[in-house]
């Protein structure tokens, strides 16, 4: 059995610590050792983005992210969008406009999207298409997350300005 | 996945020393690229392993391999192999006929036909490159045939000169290239499909 | 799909990647981004004894100019390609491959240094790196060497890069200004390989082909140089009957496998008409 | 005036029928707070790994434990004779075979599941699944159907070898499982025989996988001490689950709870009952603490719920303007190793005999042959009724090569042909009764909206640059919500399904149904007609499905039976509260019940409009003493709902393509889609269901498919081959309806979620191959991959510039 690593990270702003084998990819221990069911596993091979995490500041793939490499990282996951009781406008977004059917997806989805908004803050729909398509959805076809996304990025330059 | 790989290749040595070495199984085997074999179940049956090595990517087949249909007089015989790989996910078999034929000058060529199928992971990620797969392995193993036989018949030679009497036929040094079956030549082979098409992504 | 054990290592110097990588030879692999090695990995294709994670080494990031080339660490991120300034005025070339590649959340974490040192035909970066006559600076406890892209790919996961070297640094001569440049790439859907792909960098004058490199992505062993193509171009006006001569010589040298892209033929095919399509826009890119 | 206000506004209120009410579902999707199974975490869960068969075919001559019990974390390694004692080495499919659970002494498909390992957690359950060796002694495999019924090939399932048959008559060889027919062969066959006009076309219909986002999986937990056996399961079924595992098991069905919880998409992969769900119960049965198994993405697409790999054979007789006078459909149905399709057992073949579709055809007769073959077994509904997507695409296909033979415009020979809108009830020479269509007025609407003629001006004007460009147009009838117990039952259940609604004295209702939803939004749904039926707000009428300890029984959700049956049920159950409400309103008002009337949500005496009971003030009343004689208290009511026939949703299509010849690339450009599913529940909903199954139909048109190679191995298991388009290769969707209700049907809606896949599939092959059709291209199989377009234009000789 190899050398097990205690690892420290930021997990929705709150320190937390686990011990993990240098094998446990960082999905099982949200998920399992965490308690974060949020993101989900949907291909394993790093397709579908199902399980897609903000790491550092970058959407990943939590499927193909060790969690010994997350060492005082800041991760933020669906369970994190929530601010005392107030809903993010991308959360409301999916849902004014239908952006979810089965649900499997969405959490990947937002987390997605809220690091697209954030480099691009008024994106075109061509644009959300190719920034958002590290993320399946078998339900949806999309055209509703196109527009659930397009509905955050109007709220939220709303209300910066 | 089946494929059909004919191959005759020149042997430096005369039929009959290549067909004396080519009944020693465990010689022969040693000559297969990556090879091993582990165990004697009975005349002409064994227990052993093949190792494929490639980039990041290694596979290990264990299973048996038999010599059948010895035919002295036309200098044939068969080769049947198969095995499955570590986690039982693969599997792969080859069925080679090697024949020995005199050619000119006192030496003969090494003609081997074969068949080799794959299954499992192996085939769905790599099966369509069996066939330049086997040919690679079949190539590395007529080298190192050569080499063998090479060295028998100096051996043969040299006692003559040296007086003594005729040895048996020495137990070969194991060629080189056994062991491990050369990434490099395998590389291409493999690799194209069988891993990258899995693994849709850009850097290792 | 859960690999096998390993033992891990996250060294934050260059020495001391190179440290563990002597200490652990044949056992170690190379991490940087981790999306080929670790679904390998996953399926148990792979099982290094020990990994070596370079994403913790801050002189592999960054992109700078100097004297007059272009300095990026090797473990700078496509996403961080496709969002530099600087590679957007001086070489879009790499920004428009770098676009093409994968999907926005490998992008983040795949890296220039792994897709070029991984020797996959199927990468990207390959191409890009021998139209743009790279070059790559390589690490050993022993001292440091500089080899060009030319030559540095010898088969499919097979590059000069040697057990115990660590690719630290690519180095790109800045391109002429008004140098013509395309990334031709036709691929089955987001995420996937090329079928096949043709990268170009074009200098004409007026309406001479002064320079003309091109190179192909997965239709061979390696990354392929078409260079009877760009002989043929060379010093001649481009027009239609040329650029398709150019296209049947760079299909000559083509060898790929069939898989579910397609049989030989059809690749071969696709890298003619990339080829094709990477000249056309490349000239429409360059100014006489 | 001010009377018909206020009931506008409180009808409104009510967010009833017809209301694009957002959904009440994704309160808990959007905080990532859903429970799919395997979320599901129980004190003391062992984790179980499945090893799998690398051969299609081979003898199993041993399997040795030993390494994987020595691995760190394992508990147990099971196997088929583990699984003997309890006789549940094999078990009952829902196609009347048997299938085994865990292979036994031979494995007949790529991946069959050979053994299972249970471990701590499924880091052990890897490596002990890696470490069991099999010793298989591999047989020739049957890959290709077309050979399964040769001379001297091999015998794939030497278990019954010896029946002569399995379940639907008899079998002419041991790798025949059944032939099914419909029709009149004799009256068809004549009417080939003198027509003016005949054409035949082979069509393939290829293997393809349903590829829910969530993969297949179960916790099974079995409390030795109560005897109580409690799964949450990724099931479309959980009702039918239950039975199916008593069955098995021996254990009383009451002493059995299967939770459905989440479901992150099924489309018919998730009505099956699988090995893995078996094993993993067996294995709490015997360990006595929980056991989870969750399906990797290649085992999922490798070996659960593949749907369609049928064979066809399509033929159309006509005079000489294109009226269809006889209709011959084949099929060879491959279903892989065990015949665990899922279809009525009256139905083998599903429901194929829709294939006349929307047209008035006189004579008809279709077959279907189905064999086993040594590829994963199955045959599921992907996102359609059984074998109904293949039926329309038959006849869509078909009616697009008689217009080419005929040089008759795509639309034109469909309008010729159309049963018209005063025929309905429509008795087809197949043997349905199609409830209610008005199929010319869809397809005008939807011409006219694409400006039709313009296109085919735009295309003519293509073709003569050389260019490419394909108009598909598609009018299909669907057939949904099974269904009639006369004809539709599975393992001797009839397909009814169920709706149980309590009325509290507050006036809050909770609903309890049969069906199960996997992002059809049934909870917002059915609240919708709950409350247009009972007058009571759909925010105050709780909906519960998928727990089999609290909803009633239904056969679950697939066939997009969920708004024929169960949505029936709810109105029924509804309507029978009222009529008690009425009774009550009549007592309280002291009137007869004929001088009441209903209005929105109360009983209101004819005439006198101030006099009027809510429904709120009857929930209170229906629990305290002022009632009628006799009339027991509380406002409760259940029904089984046992539909009188099939609903008939149409819908047409038209589709855009542009094709780079060069490339064999298809773009398309447009998709324009006019459904008709009856009465509209929730349009919103109903949009979304659209869209997405456009969209699977988009991946099964152009690039879905499970390719093998002659051995039998899989060739593209795995997302990196498996198409599943991304935002990218989707394209934007425009949709619009007609509205012509089920007559049948208590509030005359017919299901929909189906339509844009069934429909949609062969709309996207009718413009790809329209595309050639100048060219003498009649067909086209799928999937039109680049590399197959290109192939053909090849064939053709445009593919150089």
């Amino acid at each position: 059995m190899a050398r097990k690593h205690a690892v420290s990270f930021k997990l929705n702003g709150k320190a937390v610590d686990v011990v993990v084998e240098p094998r446990e990819l960082l999905i099982h221990s949200l998920r399992e050792k965490l308690q974060h069911t949020g993101p989900h596993i949907g291909c394993e091979t790093s397709h579908c983005g199902a399980c897609t995490v903000d790491l550092n500041g970058m959407s990943v793939k939590s499927c193909t992210v060790l969690t010994v490499q997350c060492q005082d990282a800041e991760v933020l996951t669906i369970e994190g969008f929530e601010q005392s009781g107030a809903l993010h406008a991308l959360q409301e977004g999916f849902t004014q406009e239908h952006g979810l059917q089965c649900g499997y997806c969405t959490p990947g989805m937002i987390t997605r999207a809220y690091r697209l908004l954030k480099e691009n803050p008024s994106p075109s729909e061509e644009e959300i298409r190719y920034w958002m398509a590290g993320n399946l959805c078998r339900c949806t076809g999309y055209q509703n997350i196109v527009k659930a996304v397009q509905y955050a990025a109007k709220k939220m330059s709303s209300s910066r300005t | 996945m089946n494929v059909r790989i004919d191959r005759t290749y020149s042997m430096p040595c005369s039929a009959e020393v290549a067909w004396e070495f080519l009944q020693n199984l465990e010689a022969v085997a040693a000559c297969m690229p990556g090879a091993k074999i582990t165990e004697r179940l009975d005349a002409g049956r064994y227990k052993g392993t093949v190792t494929v090595k490639i980039g990041p990517a290694t596979m290990s087949f264990r299973g048996e391999v038999e010599m059948r249909d010895v035919d002295p007089a036309a200098r044939t015989l068969r080769l049947l192999a198969k095995g499955t790989d570590g986690a039982g996910s693969s599997g792969a078999s080859m069925n080679l006929t090697a024949r020995i034929e005199t050619a000119a000058g006192g030496l003969c060529t090494l003609a081997g036909a074969s068949e080799v199928s794959m299954s499992g992971r192996a085939a769905a990620f790599g099966g369509r490159m069996v066939n330049t797969v086997a040919d690679q392995i079949l190539k590395q193993f007529a080298d190192n045939f050569a080499g063998q036989v090479g060295a028998l018949e100096a051996q043969r030679a040299a006692p003559a000169a040296a007086g003594g009497g005729v040895p048996e036929a020495a137990a070969p040094v194991p060629p080189s290239a056994a062991g491990e079956l050369n990434g490099l030549a395998l590389a291409w082979t493999i690799i194209k499909d069988w891993l990258r098409n899995l693994f849709s992504k850009t850097t290792a | 799909m859960i690999p096998r054990e390993f033992e891990y290592h996250a060294p934050t110097t260059i020495p001391d990647a190179l440290g563990l990588l002597k200490q652990f030879g044949d056992e170690a692999k190379l991490l940087a981004g981790g999306h080929s090695l670790l679904p390998m990995m996953k399926l148990r294709f792979a099982q290094p004894g020990h990994l070596i994670d370079l994403g913790r080494i801050r002189e592999l990031k960054g992109i700078r100019e100097e004297g007059g080339a272009l300095r990026i660490g090797a473990m700078t991120t496509e996403n961080e390609l496709i969002w530099s300034k600087l590679l957007q005025d001086k070489c879009p070339l790499l920004v428009e491959g770098a676009r093409l590649i994968s999907d926005p959340q490998v992008r983040y974490k795949g890296t220039i240094g792994g897709d070029i040192s991984h020797g996959d035909p199927g990468n990207d970066h390959p191409a890009l790196m021998l139209v743009l006559g790279a070059s790559f600076v390589l690490k050993a406890s022993t001292g440091e060497r500089v080899v060009p892209a030319e030559g540095f790919f010898v088969g499919s996961f097979a590059t000069l890069l040697q057990p115990g070297e660590i690719m630290t640094e690519i180095r790109i001569p800045v391109p002429a200004p008004g140098t013509g440049y395309c990334y031709s790439k036709l691929k089955r859907k987001v995420g996937d390989f090329a079928t096949a792909a043709a990268a170009v960098t074009l200098r004409m004058k007026g309406e001479t082909v002064q320079e003309v490199a091109i190179a192909l992505t997965n239709v061979g062993a390696s990354v392929l140089r078409a260079r009877a193509a760009e002989d043929s171009l060379r010093g001649k006006a481009m027009n239609d009957a040329s650029i398709a001569e150019a296209a049947r010589l760079a299909m000559r040298i083509c060898d790929p496998a069939a898989d579910q892209r397609g049989d030989a033929e059809y690749k071969t095919a696709m890298a003619g008409e990339m080829t094709q399509r990477a000249l056309r826009t490349a000239r429409s890119r360059a100014t006489r | 005036m001010a009377a018909a206000t206020d009931t506008l506004e409180r009808e409104t209120k009510l967010q009833g029928l017809g209301s694009s009410r957002l959904r009440k579902e994704d309160a808990r999707f959007i905080r990532g707070r859903g429970s799919y199974v395997d979320d599901i975490k129980l004190p003391g869960m062992l984790f179980g790994a499945i090893v799998r068969s690398p051969y299609a075919h081979a003898r199993i001559k041993s399997i040795n434990k030993a390494k994987a019990l020595a691995v760190p974390g394992v508990v147990a390694v099971l196997v088929a004779d583990d699984l003997k004692p309890v006789k549940l080495d094999w078990m009952p499919t829902l196609g009347s075979d048997v299938q085994a659970v865990l292979a036994d002494k031979k494995v007949c498909f790529q991946m069959q599941e050979v053994a299972m390992v249970i471990a701590a957690d499924r880091y052990s359950a890897a490596d002990g699944a890696d470490a069991v060796e099999v010793d298989y002694e591999e047989l020739p495999a049957i890959v290709d159907p077309h050979m399964s019924m040769a001379p001297g090939a091999p015998i794939i399932r030497e278990d019954i070898a010896g029946k002569d048959e399995v379940g639907h008559g008899k079998r002419t060889h041991p790798n025949h499982i059944f032939t099914w027919e419909a029709g009149d062969k004799a009256g068809t066959d004549a009417v080939f025989a003198n027509a003016a006009v005949t054409v035949r076309e082979e069509i393939l219909n290829p293997r393809v996988h349903p590829c829910p986002l969530e993969t297949c999986g179960c916790v099974a937990s079995f409390d030795k001490v109560t005897g109580q056996l409690t799964v949450y399961i990724t099931s479309q079924a959980p009702h039918l689950v239950r039975t199916v595992v008593a069955m098995l098991s021996g254990i009383p069905e009451s002493k059995i709870r299967i939770i459905g919880g989440d479901i992150g998409g099924g489309f018919g992969n998730k009505v099956p009952i699988y090995p893995g769900y078996v094993v993993a119960i067996v294995a709490s049965i015997v360990t006595g603490v929980p056991i989870k198994w969750i399906e990797s993405r290649i085992d999922n697409i490798s070996t659960t719920g593949f749907a369609r790999d049928y064979h066809g054979v399509g033929e159309l007789a006509a005079d000489k303007d294109g009226r269809i006078k006889a209709l011959r459909f084949t099929a060879l149905a491959d279903h892989g190793a065990f015949n665990s399709h899922v279809s009525a057992t009256k139905l083998p073949a599903g429901l194929f005999s829709i294939c006349t579709g929307s047209y008035d055809i006189p004579k008809a007769y279709c077959r279907v042959d189905a064999v086993y073959t040594n590829k994963a077994p199955g045959g599921v509904a992907y996102r359609c009724s059984l074998r109904v997507t293949e039926a329309v695409y038959l006849i869509e296909r078909m009616i697009d090569v008689l217009a080419q033979k005929l040089n008759i415009d795509k639309a034109e020979i469909r309008r010729r042909n159309f049963v018209k809108a005063d025929k309905f009830p429509y008795n087809t020479s197949l043997g349905w009764t199609i409830d209610s269509g008005n199929y010319h007025a869809a397809l005008e609407k939807v011409l006219k909206a694409v400006d039709y003629d313009g296109l085919r001006k735009e295309q003519a004007a293509k073709r003569a640059k050389g260019e490419l460009m394909g108009i598909g147009v598609c009018t299909f009838t669907e057939i949904v919500g099974a269904g009639p117990t006369k004809v539709c039952d599975i393992l001797g259940i009839g397909l009814f399904d169920s709706c149980d609604i309590r009325v509290n004295p507050t006036g809050s209702a909770i609903a309890r149904l049969g069906t199960m939803s996997q992002g059809q939004g049934h909870a917002t749904t059915y609240a919708q007609i709950i409350a247009t039926e009972l007058g009571l707000s759909s925010d105050e009428i709780q909906i519960e499905e998928g727990d089999t300890d609290k909803a009633p029984y239904g056969a679950g959700t697939w066939g997009s039976r969920s708004t024929p049956v169960g949505g029936a049920a709810a109105a029924m159950a509804a309507r029978k509260i009222r009529a008690k409400a009425q009774k009550i309103a009549a007592h309280l008002l002291e009137v007869g019940e004929g001088d009441l009337e209903w209005e929105v949500d109360r009983f209101k005496v004819k005439g006198n409009p101030a006099q009027a009971r809510t429904m709120k003030e009857i929930a209170m009343a229906a629990h305290t003493s002022n009632l009628p004689d006799g009339m027991e208290k509380g406002l409760d009511a259940t029904e089984y709902y046992d539909p009188p026939n099939m609903t008939f949703p149409f819908g047409a299509y038209v589709c855009v393509v542009d094709i780079d010849r060069f490339t064999g690339e298809t773009k398309v450009r447009r998709f324009y889609a006019l459904d008709d599913c009856g009465t509209r529940i929730n349009p919103m909903i109903i949009e979304g269901q659209i869209h997405g199954g456009l969209t699977e139909a988009l991946a099964v048109a152009f690039g879905q498919a499970i390719p093998f190679d002659e051995n039998g191995n899989h060739l593209g298991n795995s997302l990196m081959d498996y198409f599943l388009p991304t935002a990218v290769e989707t394209p934007h969707w425009e949709t619009d309806h007609t509205v012509t209700p089920s007559p049948h049907h208590p509030i005359g809606a017919k299901g929909v979620a189906e339509s844009p896949h069934v429909g949609g599939i062969p709309c996207f092959s009718n413009a790809v191959v329209d595309a050639f059709a100048h060219l003498g291209v009649t067909h086209m199989d799928m999937p039109h991959t680049a590399f197959r377009v290109w192939q053909l234009c090849k064939a053709l000789g445009i593919n150089k510039r």
